[in-house]
């Protein structure tokens, strides 16, 4: 599998994830700066966590206007695989790669901690290593983790299947507990969780590096799950 | 410009002393200029000549520290001390104040106070892989407390969580001695190659000098200067002295930095912090006994028609200097241009020893870089034993009716767990990503955060501690019980100890009561470190922290750096196995002065505090690092507030598992339970490791008393077979984890 | 020269936990006659052009594209020619 | 009952980073005419009086203790008559 991670000004997860993805065996991954105008030949392209463009105006904002957007709009009109992990979950909001978007936690405080998830689809690229209703340990870190969306898209949402995981204990207010959704095509995933902080046991779990490999199965079956 | 005053008006209407400088610190200037100095120029003299930059007031004092040991490879005197960890590797620490700006603006006073602290360990080559905090309040119950209390946290992660340092430990103390003027220290420790290690050295005469980062505004002007006086109702109109912070553009500038460190064609390198230009450039300067001189017209402005007395003392945020041979000009370009940071070549090093600012073709300051870094006079401050110490050391904290019976004890336990002080500090470090970069194995709430060392089985453990009511009490023994809690903090995770920065927090110097405070407990700390072989390798002075005429308590804060060698015998604070033995290392005397059990429960601040045994300490550390590496215990936790009762209580609270403890001693029951005698660990191992644990104590002349074992969900604790404690782990952890919360909640 | 002065507010169908908790605060501190308290963005601009025409195109363009996000959001602004007073 | 709107801004001399990067965003999707961009809050809000007077009294003493920072923001506000139109 060849993954890509992107980093945006101010990304700063994204050093994480590539060591998370060089972790599996028989996956290469490379960092891919946001000037960067190709993603042609990966598997998997990674939008990490952090505060691109400092997140200032709304999260996911400004980069969503990076050069690689446009490629990565292509790739993912292509099928390829795409997971937005926080920060990059909310650039795909705002590039409307995802529907809805994220409003400021309820709390109105930055939170993290070790989270419990609920696998809500188990047929998913992303989640077909575990068991529907399984409960994964992967923890979250974020200010703006609010999920939105209007009735009908929810209703969409759950119709459809493209609500892959839950919150067991909503730390952040988002609307039906939603902790990561797809697209309708199902190639692009966005979670605010961060499976790259939950991949070796030392760190409190392995349920992250499990969904790096879900992937990693999917891309190894040749695309079909 | 025309509005600046002249020199003769600066001497007659003695301007200068606005600025802090006495007559006599202004007639050295002149003499050192030979005539009197304009109106940028004794600015730039003003801060330098600041506590906050000369130490002129600490010096005397920071000179009984020992600063030296095998393993430093950097020590005082560069922007943070460095020390081995083997392998060729390194890390890199220093603390920060930023308390006055905190007091004014919470949440930009404590962000740009994080802000400054990576600035310190990134500019020397190391990249940041922790952050820590150490912070002081008034207590909750008072609405603006909370509110510098709730801003200070939220500027803390609002800066750290978007540069992607993980903020993975500290303390948070709350006492009235506080109100009115909080403590902000921070803490950021680095990893660096040794062949890496940059030094802010402005060599090669004829080389350029760059300016990296935004431009540079009107803010923060006399920041240095801010810091280095009493807060009283006018420091509101001190204002402009606040910056704000921009995470984001750090976070440029850090990357962009380190790559061109990286690169390897930096001759010398320097945060713009306290005093900004002026301190970076003079500094550089003076290290390689050069000059420099300033083409001020080419400074990045912010605002229009700034001033070279503006641009000379602005402190705006996120600013470097550095120097590179000619030759590595365009590569030193291309890295900035590539992280869209401004990096434009303001200067060039010279052979005369002075710092000359040329503005529009003008010379307008000339000043000599010595007399600016190294001829500060230095103060010996008159030291007087200050009279409250005879009157608090000498209460009676013994002879309170005892609290007796299950139930007053152990209502007795909730109300400690529930102090602020002592309680749970998730409220806190939730709001901080204290995970990100994927190395930290210990998550704040433990005795000492443990971060891993990528690509290696070592990991490193810090820990920030102070304690201000025992230094109060007694400076001596405060001092060194601050630097023996620190150390015992990291052996429990199973760290041994490598050396310290301090930040010494105190009121105004010029009180003699106020710099013996200063002077005993750095003096204690001194003796500490040197049993306990940890030097200091750097630190940070903030003193005149007064609120209207009323001193803080005296609070060094000490932070500690450890090396865990093998990380997988790392162990944690919280019960683990059901069955295990718990024992008690050290032994138990009656100390309640300055007890967290007199202060809830007497309402009382008094007493004197436990002394410390260092010998008995470093024994007991040596034994504690000796059973880690044997692989004997479970966990382990630092008896320190609340005595063993709440220690043992964090044991099940954290493990979630309960315990059945039977203590046995001459004490009475309250006593046994909540005295502070220093030098004692909890800890809990396997039966089988039973006799090994023996043997390595007895082998060191360490005491080791069996109390008790884990189990169930219950906690008891019974005193020579009487109950004293008896509660469910879940009521525990109700008191202690809610206590901070419930205050914020009241809002 | 047109100064533009933007409004982004969050759509009265989202709920806006920041206007919640501030509305909050207002009671607390005894200010018991406020309510819905709504926050949103203030933004502030220059617009170097001179046809108000196409000052409010292109900034109707900069709203959509980037300063409001429409699924939570409006926005309303005015402009005001530069050195007017407002 | 009158409806309030406050604008609160960062000082003038005040950096702001939030401003500085939409500024920034803004020229590279070509609105190049944009500068000056500066961004503050908007806060909506009912007052439950009559008095036009109090009204505005209290209004100011809102926004000095809690809705804006006096340390580095200033503020401006208006207000309407509820069900007037605007
Ligand atoms: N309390 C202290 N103990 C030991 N060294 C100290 C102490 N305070 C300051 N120093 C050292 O003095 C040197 C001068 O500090 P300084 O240049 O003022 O740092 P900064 O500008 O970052 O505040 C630093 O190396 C610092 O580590
Ligand atoms: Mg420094």
């Amino acid at each position: 599998m060849k993954a890509a991670v992107i980093t945006f000004p101010g990304s700063n997860c994204d050093r994480d994830c590539l060591r998370a993805l060089e972790e599996i065996p028989g996956c290469e991954a490379d960092s891919v700066w946001h000037a960067d105008q190709d993603l042609a030949g990966y598997d998997l392209i990674v939008l990490p966590g952090g505060f691109s463009y400092g997140d200032y105006l709304r999260s996911g904002a400004i980069a969503r206007f990076s050069p690689v957007m446009a490629a990565l709009k292509r790739e993912a009109d292509r099928g390829v695989t795409i997971l937005g992990i926080c920060n990059g979950f909310q650039v795909l909001l705002e590039a409307g790669l995802l529907p809805g978007a994220m409003r400021r936690n309820q709390s109105l405080k930055f939170v993290c901690k070790p989270c419990e998830l609920v696998v809500d689809r188990a047929d998913s690229r992303f989640s077909s290593r575990f068991q529907e209703g399984q409960t994964l340990q992967v923890p979250v870190a974020h200010g703006e983790g609010n999920y939105y969306c209007d009735d009908e898209t929810l209703k969409r949402l759950h119709g459809e299947g493209q609500v892959v995981f839950r919150y067991a204990d909503n730390p952040n207010g988002s609307v039906a507990d939603i902790a990561g959704i797809t697209n309708e095509t199902g190639n692009v995933l966005g979670m605010m969780p961060h499976p790259e902080r939950a991949t070796r046991a030392r760190l409190g779990s392995v349920d992250g590096a499990e969904i790096f490999g879900a992937i990693f199965d999917f891309v190894s079956a040749g695309g079909k799950s | 410009m025309s509005m600046e005053p002249t020199p003769e008006e600066i001497r007659d209407h003695r301007v200068y002393a606005d600025f802090g400088l006495t007559d006599a610190e202004y007639e050295l200037i002149c003499e050192k200029l030979g005539r009197a100095p304009n109106y940028v120029e004794v600015g730039i003299f003003s801060v330098m000549w600041s506590e906050h930059c000369s130490y002129k007031n600490s010096r005397p004092v920071l000179s009984l520290l020992p600063t030296k040991g095998p393993h430093v490879l950097v020590g005082p005197g560069e922007g943070a001390g460095i020390v081995d960890i083997g392998d060729g590797q390194a890390v890199a620490f220093k603390i920060e104040s930023h308390n006055h700006p905190s007091a004014v603006e919470p949440y930009q006073g404590a962000a740009t106070g994080v802000g400054g602290i990576l600035r310190d360990i990134f500019s020397m080559g190391a990249r940041p892989v922790a952050l820590l905090n150490s912070l002081r309040f008034g207590p909750l119950s008072d609405g603006r407390n909370r509110y510098l209390f709730e801003r200070v946290v939220e500027g803390i992660g609002g800066y750290g969580n978007c540069v992607g340092v993980p903020t993975v430990g500290g303390e948070a103390v709350f006492d009235d001695a506080y109100s009115g003027n909080p403590l902000v220290n921070v803490m950021c420790v680095g990893l660096i190659d040794h062949d890496q290690i940059q030094k802010g050295v402005a060599g090669g005469v004829g080389n350029p000098v760059f300016y990296v980062g935004p431009a540079t505004g009107r803010d923060g002007i006399h920041g240095a200067t801010f810091a280095s006086e009493e807060l009283n109702e006018e420091s509101e109109e001190r204002r402009p002295a606040v910056q704000v912070g921009d995470p984001f553009m750090k976070k440029l500038v850090m990357e962009s930095c380190l790559e061109l460190i990286d690169s390897g064609i930096v001759v010398g390198i320097q945060d713009m912090g306290a005093a900004g230009l002026t301190c970076s450039s003079a500094e550089m300067a003076s290290k390689a006994g050069n000059g420099m001189e300033l083409y001020l017209d080419r400074v990045p402005c912010r605002a229009e028609g700034m001033t070279p007395y503006e641009m000379m003392l602005s402190e705006s945020q996120e600013r470097m200097l550095f120097v590179v041979r000619p030759e590595h000009v365009d590569r030193a370009r291309e890295i900035f241009e590539r992280w869209e940071v401004p990096c434009v070549e303001v200067g060039k090093v010279t052979d005369d020893g002075r710092l000359r600012l040329i503005f529009h073709g003008e010379e307008v300051g000339d000043l000599p870089v010595r007399g600016l870094v190294d001829d500060c006079p230095v103060y010996e401050r008159a030291v007087e034993r200050p009279g409250y110490l005879d009157m608090v050391q000498s209460a009676e904290t013994l002879n309170d009716p005892e609290i007796a019976g299950v139930q007053e004890l152990t209502a007795a336990l909730k109300a400690v767990l529930a102090d602020h002080t002592v309680a749970s500090k998730r409220w806190i470090y939730e709001q901080f990503d204290h995970m990100v970069q994927g190395n930290t194995v210990q998550a704040p709430g433990g005795d000492a955060a443990v971060v891993e060392v990528q690509g290696t089985r070592k990991a490193l453990a810090m820990a920030l501690d102070g304690d201000g009511r025992h230094v109060f009490l007694d400076p001596y023994e405060g001092g060194k019980a601050t630097v023996a809690e620190a150390a015992r903090n990291l052996v429990c995770v199973g760290a041994r100890p490598l050396a310290v920065t301090d930040n010494l927090n105190f009121g105004s110097p010029e009180r003699p009561e106020i710099y013996f405070q200063l002077h005993q407990s750095v003096a204690g700390m001194a003796e500490a470190c040197e049993v306990l072989k940890t030097p200091v390798i750097g630190g940070n002075v903030s003193l005149y922290n007064e609120h209207a005429g009323q001193a803080i308590y005296p609070t060094p804060v000490v932070g500690m750096v450890g090396l865990i060698e093998d990380r997988d015998r790392m162990i944690g604070a919280g019960f683990r196995g059901d069955g295990d033995l718990v024992a008690v290392l050290g032994a138990t005397g009656a100390d309640l002065g300055g007890s967290a059990f007199r202060a809830v429960l007497h309402g009382a601040v008094d007493g004197a505090p436990p002394s410390v045994d260092l010998q008995a300490e470093a024994r007991l550390q040596d034994t504690m690092l000796r059973a880690v590496e044997a692989g004997l215990l479970s966990s382990a936790h630092d008896c320190s507030h609340g005595g063993l009762a709440t220690t043992i209580a964090e044991k099940a609270i954290a493990g979630g598992r309960g315990a059945n403890v039977r203590l046995k001693g001459d004490l009475r029951g309250d006593h046994h339970l909540f005295s502070e005698t220093t030098g004692r660990i909890v800890v809990s191992a396997p039966p089988e490791a039973k006799e090994a644990l023996e043997a390595i104590a007895a082998d060191a002349g360490v005491p080791l008393s069996w109390v008790g074992e884990v189990g169930g969900e219950e906690l008891t604790i019974t005193v020579n077979d009487e109950l004293g404690i008896e509660s469910a782990v879940a009521d525990l952890r109700d008191a202690y984890e809610g206590a901070i919360p419930r205050r914020m909640e009241k809002a | 020269m047109f100064v533009a002065r933007v409004q982004v507010t969050i759509k009265e169908e989202v709920l806006d936990p920041q206007g919640k908790a501030v509305e909050g605060a207002l009671h607390s501190l005894g200010f018991e006659e406020a309510s819905g308290v709504r926050i949103g963005k203030f933004l502030e601009l220059t617009l170097n052009t001179d046809d108000r025409a196409v000052a409010e195109e292109r900034l109707s363009q900069m709203c959509e594209k980037l300063l409001a996000n429409p699924v939570i959001e409006d926005y309303e602004f005015e402009l005001v020619e530069a050195g007017e007073a407002r």
